[in-house]
């Protein structure tokens, strides 16, 4: 669907806020829109949602390669190419206490999912590796602890450490972020037998199930197998997905 | 206006169809898509057994086209005769099947299956780069390409479609080869072989090494082969690589393609096919053609 | 910091050259850069006569690419000799100079001529697909490659590249044949033969029907290819096709390519050259690596 | 180049006037600029000078393709690569009886000849399909004949009609429009023996004469030679190009 863009700002650096119009579905959190970045790229980029509502439609992004570029340079007025809500998001349960990690430019979806969740308590690890970005914006949706590596705001730390401090009071885990920290999430729901899920990457063409290339190994009946991250996730429970 | 063109016995309602592994089983375009009005659905390649493909990554994005190495990644074919025929069946379109066996016997095996109800046509998949054993390796070799089409076609009534493989000296020889063994079409290209290396670890992108290259920048590559195999040979030819408007299938059908399949351009505009089948009928408009059978092999040559 | 590579007894200060038609004589691009900084400068295509080339059009730009037909226009090798070799000789630049014989004797008659000082290494074109006589119609041909590269090392001393042809099922094969032959190195690829249609005449672009895919479109293809011959003999291998920046430059020569060479790109950046060898600087700089060398075949294979 | 661009503006239906910062060198009359048309565009694409001061340059397009179609997209602001000036121009005669032949979107270069050129007298004739654009640029350069193909401006018909009335004032001629009209113009100039240069075009690549691509046939003792348009031409001598 073409769409106007409404604003693209810097929150951070090489970490941007896109904001267009939206008259599209309503996507459940963690799920993700594919973008036309224009310029030489070929296929679209997946971003997840970061917030909606009835008009407009924000994403968050960091600028990494020739996409995200091209993207950063667009300015309000311009129209750009998005499809979606696509992907298999976030399972929401009621009235639980819930742990919401993320790390890096894994946060923008868990902000959507941090305000659609309807938890007894959320607690929200946000961890950065210096610079922070839409902390702000978590404040009133739970107890939020933020850790950055280099200490430069908040805890000095990974986001995932004191978590084994407070899984006691936890019912559910949810994670976005760089795959070590997923990892150790696994591990964490694993040992402390509470369930976990979590959103993985991988490189996509069709966005929508069809071409099998955004594999992800998930054990099966002894073995593994590959399911789509596109279609069947991205958000999977950690306990299946092979790392 | 006629848009319809028959395939080795096949027809087709139109001469667009989708190029097998870029559009599953229809499902999840037909969410896009009215499926009715293609000309015909190619399924994923099957194999006789659930395969799980390569690991990831399996894509890379080059210019103006993309590297996969998916590894045919499928359930079987008893399970798509149990889980996808049944949905496809439902919908008034061709369906050919794409079969990538690793020996002679797994394609007659899986063609016999596969002379069933629901399907119009067998695609043997002689091309495929991604796995160790079958594909590519055929495809590179008229002897094999000649015997697996002999084989297939003794146990199937259907309109049997050979998949070649670009990366050869000679594509007539090869389209020759299906021919001679009783092809009643045959279709390309596949991928061309491709690599990517990570210059900042040093190794390959992909654990495979050599990946498939699809997308608008092989299409002039893909047109010369197509025409070649057009005159080549005397049975349909199936053109595809690279296909992203009207106007690329036009060349591909003035060169000498029957018909024409669009695969990686479905990831970029889900759209793609029933855009091409809209610029052909103005086209047909524009130039006064009525029979889309015109177009076929029109182009000039002094 | 050693960006020196030797290739087939031919000393190059870094490992950037230009590709063989791309870059003229060097007089035009020489008003862009210093010509001086270049690993070499490989000239355009020579025939043993002035030859006037293919009629227009000549050029059709395509998804990330284009597809030539120049057809070796060039006012024969005694013109070069004459007029365009003193004009290089005033540059502390290595001259390699492509000939295209339309027969084994007329290579081995440009070879001789041209075993003078000033020009250090010879590079056979075998592999043009623009020209009727010759080219490609060698390239493809192991026995071919290895004759004329046998007649050509007789009766030269310089350094003999065997410019190979991706339109092959095999191209190790034919870098063997080179090296049987005794060629110092190969050199690849030259285009790929592709093909563009003109909708609404429903004509061939280009008189030939057959023109040359290059640009970046067909790296990742060239790229499979370098690795490929690479692996398949010792001499050195010097890689090119599609060659955009100091990033595709090192997947060459990670793949195994001593040196590469830039084409198409040089039209779309005149600069180009100059960043690549920068680029490799910075990124050797960035990686701790003291000698070149160490890139050259690095790929981590498991 | 990378330059700025100060306007872009459409002057007639798919014809556009855009003016950018310049600081490189003063092109002669008939010289081009090799424009970077972004977007999918590979090559670059060959525009002649239209105008030039100490810190502008204009160049006047038709939208053809995809390259015009994303430059006549371009805002003030943005930044594009332009190089030049390239090419084999006019050949300037002070104080002659000039005529100047544009057909279409031919006629830009021949602006900034009229302007340049130090003629006796100017006779101008501009040949349009219907709608008119730069006419009034010329108004003070000479004595300016419109017309067009279907009478809506000027008179109508062809832009050659009624050269050969007047040709008996003229000492060189100079064209550039469509192929058919330089033909004729070609035809008149050796009917007449009058000298006439005119300005082919050829599809480019390097814009440089490096790489042969842009071939235009031309007379050579009895046979035939392919000159470069980028850099023998674009302007030749009417009596040396075959058609
Ligand atoms: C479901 C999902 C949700 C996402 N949500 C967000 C989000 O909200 N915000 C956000 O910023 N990002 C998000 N991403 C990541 C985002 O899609 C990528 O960062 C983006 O596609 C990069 O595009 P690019 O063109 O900028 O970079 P590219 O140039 O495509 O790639 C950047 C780097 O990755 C390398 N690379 C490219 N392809 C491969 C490959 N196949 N294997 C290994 N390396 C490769 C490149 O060489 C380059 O170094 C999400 C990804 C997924 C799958
Ligand atoms: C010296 C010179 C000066 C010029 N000055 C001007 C000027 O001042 N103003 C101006 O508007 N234009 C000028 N042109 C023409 C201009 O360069 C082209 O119109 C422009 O390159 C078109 O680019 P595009 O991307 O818009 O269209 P493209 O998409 O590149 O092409 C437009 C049409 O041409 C067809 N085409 C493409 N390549 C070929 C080919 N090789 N053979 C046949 N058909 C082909 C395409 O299919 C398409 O239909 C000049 C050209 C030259 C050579
Ligand atoms: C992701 C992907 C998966 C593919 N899988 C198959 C397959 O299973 N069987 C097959 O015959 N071809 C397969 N192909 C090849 C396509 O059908 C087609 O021949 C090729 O991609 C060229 O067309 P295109 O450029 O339009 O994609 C696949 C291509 C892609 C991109
Ligand atoms: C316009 C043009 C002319 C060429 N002429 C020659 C030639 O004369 N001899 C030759 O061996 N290769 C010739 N080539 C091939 C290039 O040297 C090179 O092998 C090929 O273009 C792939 O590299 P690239 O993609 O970087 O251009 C030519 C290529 C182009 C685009
Ligand atoms: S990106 Fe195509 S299946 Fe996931
Ligand atoms: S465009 Fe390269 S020589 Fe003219």
């Amino acid at each position: 669907m073409e769409t106007r863009i409404l604003s693209n700002e810097k929150i951070a650096s090489g970490i941007y806020k896109l904001v267009y119009e939206w008259k599209g579905g309503i996507p459940s959190p963690g799920q993700f829109v594919m973008v036309d970045c224009k310029g030489k790229t070929f296929l679209k980029r997946p971003i997840s949602v970061c917030s909606v509502d009835d008009k407009s439609m924000t994403i968050v992004y960091q600028v990494k390669g020739e996409g995200t570029k091209n993207l950063s340079e667009m300015k309000k007025g311009d129209t750009i190419e998005v499809t979606g809500p696509h992907g298999h998001g976030f399972e929401l349960y009621e009235d639980k206490n819930v742990l919401i990690v993320g790390g890096g430019i894994g946060i923008p979806p868990l902000l959507y999912l941090a305000k659609k969740i309807k938890a007894k308590n959320s607690y929200i690890a946000l961890g950065f590796k210096s610079e922070i970005f839409l902390v702000e914006e978590f404040k009133n949706l739970g107890e939020v602890i933020v850790t950055t590596e280099d200490g430069s705001f908040g805890k000095k730390g990974m986001v995932t450490q004191g978590i084994e401090d407070i899984i006691d009071k936890i019912d559910i885990i949810y994670g976005c972020g760089p795959k070590p920290m997923l990892k150790i999430l696994q591990d964490i729901s694993l040992k402390n037998n509470i369930p976990c899920q979590i959103s993985v990457e991988e490189r996509m063409a069709c966005g929508i199930g069809a071409c099998l290339v955004c594999a992800c190994k998930v054990k099966k009946d002894g073995g593994f197998a590959y399911k789509r991250v596109c279609k069947d996730g991205p958000v999977f429970w950690a306990e299946e997905v092979e790392f | 206006m006629n848009l319809q063109v028959e395939v080795g016995g096949l027809k087709l309602k139109n001469p667009v169809m989708t190029a097998s592994g870029t559009f599953g089983f229809g499902r999840e375009y037909g969410e896009y898509i009215d499926l009715n009005q293609l000309g015909a659905i190619v399924v994923k390649g099957l194999t006789v057994k659930p395969k799980e493909g390569n690991p990831p990554p399996r894509v890379y994005e080059t210019p103006c086209g993309m590297l996969n190495s998916v590894g045919l990644q499928n359930s079987g074919v008893d399970a798509f005769i149990e889980k996808e025929l049944p949905f496809l069946r439902d919908y008034d379109v061709a369906v050919i099947v794409n079969i990538a066996g690793e020996t002679i016997e797994e394609f007659a095996y899986m063609a016999k299956k596969l002379d069933i109800d629901g399907v119009d046509g067998i695609e043997i998949n002689v091309s495929c780069p991604n796995v160790k054993k079958g594909g590519m390796a055929f495809g590179i070799n008229p002897d094999d390409i000649f015997n697996i089409t002999k084989e297939v076609k003794k146990v199937t009534q259907k309109t049997v479609i050979v998949k070649l493989t670009p990366n050869v000296t000679d594509i007539g020889v090869c389209a020759k080869a299906a021919e001679d063994g009783g092809a009643d079409a045959v279709s390309l290209i596949n991928t061309i072989a491709g690599m990517a290396i990570n210059i900042d670890t040093r190794t390959p992108v992909f654990k495979n090494m050599i990946a498939g290259l699809s997308g608008p920048a092989i299409k002039p590559i893909a047109l010369r082969m197509v025409y070649e195999a057009a005159r080549a040979v005397k049975i349909p030819v199936i053109g595809m690589g690279g296909i992203s408007s009207f106007k690329d299938a036009l060349e591909f059908m003035i060169a000498g393609a029957k018909a024409v399949a669009i695969g990686t351009c479905n990831f970029v505009n889900p759209n793609c096919t029933i855009e091409v089948i809209e610029g052909i009928k103005q086209y047909m408009v524009l130039n006064n053609i009525e029979d889309i059978n015109e177009i076929i092999g029109s182009l000039k040559v002094d």
